[in-house]
């Protein structure tokens, strides 16, 4: 019993680790995954700015899911860049995948910065390059497959 | 449900029970029906006499003194350890309860004496005097 | 001595041939009298069988009987369950203790009255 | 009418009791992952829960003693303290998580960050140990944790197709895009966080702690029967929010925030303090059970005294567990830890050691020693031996799939 539960811890830590990719499939497939992730995190953030425009939501609760949302996005930005591409065809994914990652952290941290600033404007404003992003992730996971 | 003690039963036959059942791991309660340990062990005398014929219940032994060889390995070990440092004698022996303060052996098994009159309490009272009892409002009852 | 040491030994007739394990310990209270308990408690016997998990779940009581998904096969092993009364144990081992006679001539224990 | 009112009572605090971190995240992350497509699981995890915990309510109010208690006598020290080690370990993350929950709800509500709430909220659930009255404790948590009604209203307001709903729910279907092994997972950590063992723990110490007799035993009853049904609908409505709402936009959910999004576009500020309310009296509520009941398990195992009915210089062992699990759990969440992960952790790991809880149930509830002519009917034993089985596959399958599906990912 104390083994299992030891083992069970064992990969508690392993989980949160990235396998190197020894090839160009496996590397397309972690790149398409990333793009899925900030794709979430943007989609949430515009659930949350749409919430704002409507009037539904507080301050404090739309400051909190923009900030998890910005977080989200660049952990999962961060977690790609470690990861060795195997070849030059991957270095140019690895360049197209990590620009549009970029430019998603960048708007979700301006959203971020005008919810934490009560500048309701300023979220809202956010709202159209928020969803230009989002179709970009969108378009690109769908390429990668 | 005082289940009675004398030495026959209704029908005139003598109670028997199986230890391993009936009386190891219960829950003992004091005179004032306050939870007392658990029976971790019974102590087994050969008769008065020439010592020979079938060995007599003395004492139930309870806590970790008596719990650590039943459980054996590195944690039984790890018991005994913690048992002796608490303590003051050099070789402890766990904790007697003479089966002549035993009142009666049901679902639990009941002493006719007080939980403090007996040797059972060693690591209850430093917990009580060291932490819990020094807390405020560690004395009275939760409103 | 404790309980404990009988628990789980094992039991091999004067031939040597193996018994099982000691089960359970059974108790009569027809000793001298003590405190205000009354006739202590003195061993009986040894209720000994075949070393198999579960034997502490009260499967050996006639009033066990649900759910039949556990209680058909343990009520099953416990049929194979003998009592060897005090008098025929002969020696007290660390780890196994021996009886006279053979296994052959040992009877099941008595069942006893669930509460 | 003074029955009436307990009863009722007793079915609304079951209700809003049901409802922990562990429910919360589960069900909205398979919800937006799997639409529903796993609801089934939660109505199995129902059955199962009202199945044992009605055993174990019943086997406290017969003989008086708790469950942790008769597993030793009927399991023998060895078996039992292995029991104990691992109950008390899985018991101990979810208290973690349950700490983390409380911190995470006043995240949402304050935008202060979590971790600098955690020492406040631990301090707060341990006063209330310290010096609230059982029952008192066990109804306002309860209470206040019905307010997580509006997710049913939520998902209510966002019009769901309810035939398309009811096509889905009754003709499950592995998504595509998702393995089968990632959706047997989530079925597992699903059926973990409606089975969680402390819940069976803290009922039957609670039922000792508030002197039930064979007289409550309807009332027992009728807690169960109707409250957990009830509570699971909140679960599922949990899950129907997170499918309408995230599911059609690819997202994931990986925070409480997430968790409240969708019924708070669907009922506005309103429907959002609601779920504040709720999340907070959830998760302290689920910290409170879950704190004592490792005090409770522990005691119960050495015979020690336990429990809020004495004084704590009465319990003081009871008292020191308590404490320094609170303190232990306190302290893994301030390593910053994810707490969603600890949650999703401490799912598995419920799932994991569900057999060590459930099985000695089912063999004390059939012992006439202890049940005096309550032992379990046909019904009890049919349905409690079917779902030892599924109990035990689910144990059984959960660590194999978590490490092929490397934990859902």
């Amino acid at each position: 019993m104390r083994i299992r539960v030891a083992g069970a811890l064992g990969l508690l830590v392993l989980g949160g680790c990235v396998g190197p990719a020894r090839t160009t499939d496996d590397y397309t497939r972690k790149a398409s995954t990333s793009v899925h992730d900030v794709h979430s995190a943007v989609e949430t953030a515009r659930l949350g700015v749409d919430a704002v425009a409507r009037d539904r939501t507080t301050g404090p609760y739309v400051s909190v899911l923009l900030g998890q949302a910005e977080e989200q996005a660049t952990s999962v930005q961060s977690t790609f860049d470690s990861v060795q591409p195997p070849n030059e065809d991957a270095d140019r994914l690895r360049d197209e995948v990590d620009g549009l990652l970029t430019q998603a952290v960048s708007v979700l941290g301006d959203v971020r910065i005008a919810a934490r600033r009560g500048d309701t404007d300023g979220i809202t404003g956010r709202g159209p390059a928020l969803a230009d992003i989002s179709k970009r992730l969108s378009d690109l996971e769908d390429r990668l497959g | 449900m005082s289940e009675h003690v004398g030495r026959a039963g209704r029908a005139g036959r003598l109670r028997r029970l199986d230890a391993g059942l009936s009386l190891l791991d219960r829950q003992i309660l004091d005179r004032d029906g306050r939870l007392s340990g658990k029976v971790d062990d019974l102590e087994l005398t050969p008769p008065e006499g020439d010592g020979s014929g079938p060995p007599v219940v003395t004492a139930i032994l309870s806590g970790p003194g008596a719990l650590a060889r039943r459980l054996r390995g590195s944690v039984g070990a790890w018991l005994e350890s913690v048992h002796s440092r608490l303590h003051p004698s050099a070789e402890p022996g766990p904790a007697r309860i003479p089966f002549g303060v035993v009142k009666e052996i049901a679902a639990t098994v009941g002493l006719s004496v007080r939980k403090d009159d007996l040797e059972l309490s060693r690591f209850e009272d430093w917990t009580r005097d060291h932490i819990i009892g020094r807390i405020p409002g560690a004395r009275h009852a939760p409103e | 001595m404790r309980l404990s040491e009988l628990l789980h030994s094992r039991v091999v007739d004067a031939a040597g041939n193996d018994v099982g394990r000691v089960h359970d310990v059974r108790l009569v209270q027809d000793g001298p009298l003590v405190g205000t308990f009354g006739a202590a408690f003195r061993v009986e016997g040894l209720i000994v069988g075949p070393a198999i998990a579960g034997a502490r779940l009260g499967y050996r009581r006639s009033g066990m009987t649900g759910p039949f998904l556990l209680a058909a096969p343990l009520r099953r092993l416990h049929r194979r369950v003998k009592f060897v009364p005090w008098d025929r144990v002969a020696e007290l081992g660390r780890d196994t203790i021996s009886i006279s006679g053979s296994a052959d001539d040992l009877d099941e224990p008595e069942p006893l009255p669930t509460a | 009418m003074k029955r009436f009112v307990a009863v009722t009572l007793g079915i609304l605090t079951a209700i809003g009791g049901f409802v922990d971190i562990g429910d919360l995240v589960a069900n909205a992350e398979v919800g937006a992952r799997f639409g529903f497509d796993l609801a089934w699981v939660v109505g199995v995890g129902v059955i199962g829960i009202c199945v044992f915990a009605e055993m174990a309510g019943r086997v406290a109010a017969v003989s008086t003693r708790p469950v942790f208690d008769l597993v030793r006598e009927r399991l023998g020290a060895r078996a039992a303290l292995a029991n104990l080690l691992a109950s008390s370990f899985v018991n101990f993350l979810t208290l973690a998580a349950e700490v983390a929950g409380i911190a995470l709800a006043l995240e949402l509500a304050s935008s202060v960050s979590y971790l600098l709430w955690i020492p406040f909220t631990s301090l707060a659930v341990w006063l209330v140990i310290w010096r609230v009255r059982f029952e008192t404790m066990e109804r306002i948590f309860g209470l206040a944790g019905l307010s997580l009604v509006a997710f049913a209203v939520g998902f209510w307001r966002l019009g769901p197709d309810w035939g398309s709903v009811f096509h889905s729910v009754s003709h499950p279907v592995v998504p595509s895009g998702e393995g089968h092994a990632t959706y047997l997972f989530y079925a597992v950590s699903l059926f973990g966080a409606a089975m969680t063992p402390y819940e069976v723990f803290f009922f039957s110490s609670g039922a000792v702690e508030e002197r039930w007799t064979t007289d409550d035993l309807n009332v027992n009853r009728a807690n169960v029967l109707i409250g957990f049904p009830l509570g699971g609908i909140l679960s599922l409505s949990i899950m129907g929010t997170t499918a309408l709402v995230l599911l059609p936009r690819g997202i994931t959910v990986d925070n409480l925030a997430q968790v409240a999004l969708p019924t708070v576009l669907a009922l506005g500020k309103l429907g959002l303090a609601f779920l504040l309310i709720g999340f907070f009296a959830a998760t302290f509520g689920a910290a409170l059970e879950t704190a004592l009941s490792s005090g409770y398990i522990i005691s119960q195992f050495f015979g020690w005294q336990w429990g809020k009915m004495v004084r704590p210089v009465d319990a003081p062992r009871f008292h020191a567990v308590v404490l320094v699990s609170l303190v232990l759990g306190a302290m893994l969440v301030l390593t910053s830890v994810d707490p969603i992960k600890v949650t999703e952790y401490s799912l598995v790991l419920s799932a994991l050691a569900l057999p060590l809880t459930y099985f000695p149930i089912l063999v004390i509830a059939n012992d006439p020693d202890y049940m005096h002519g309550r032992t379990n009917g046909r019904v009890a034993n049919a349905l409690g031996s079917i779902f030892l089985i599924i109990v035990l596959v689910a144990s059984a399958a959960a660590i194999p799939l978590m490490i092929v599906t490397k934990a859902g990912q």
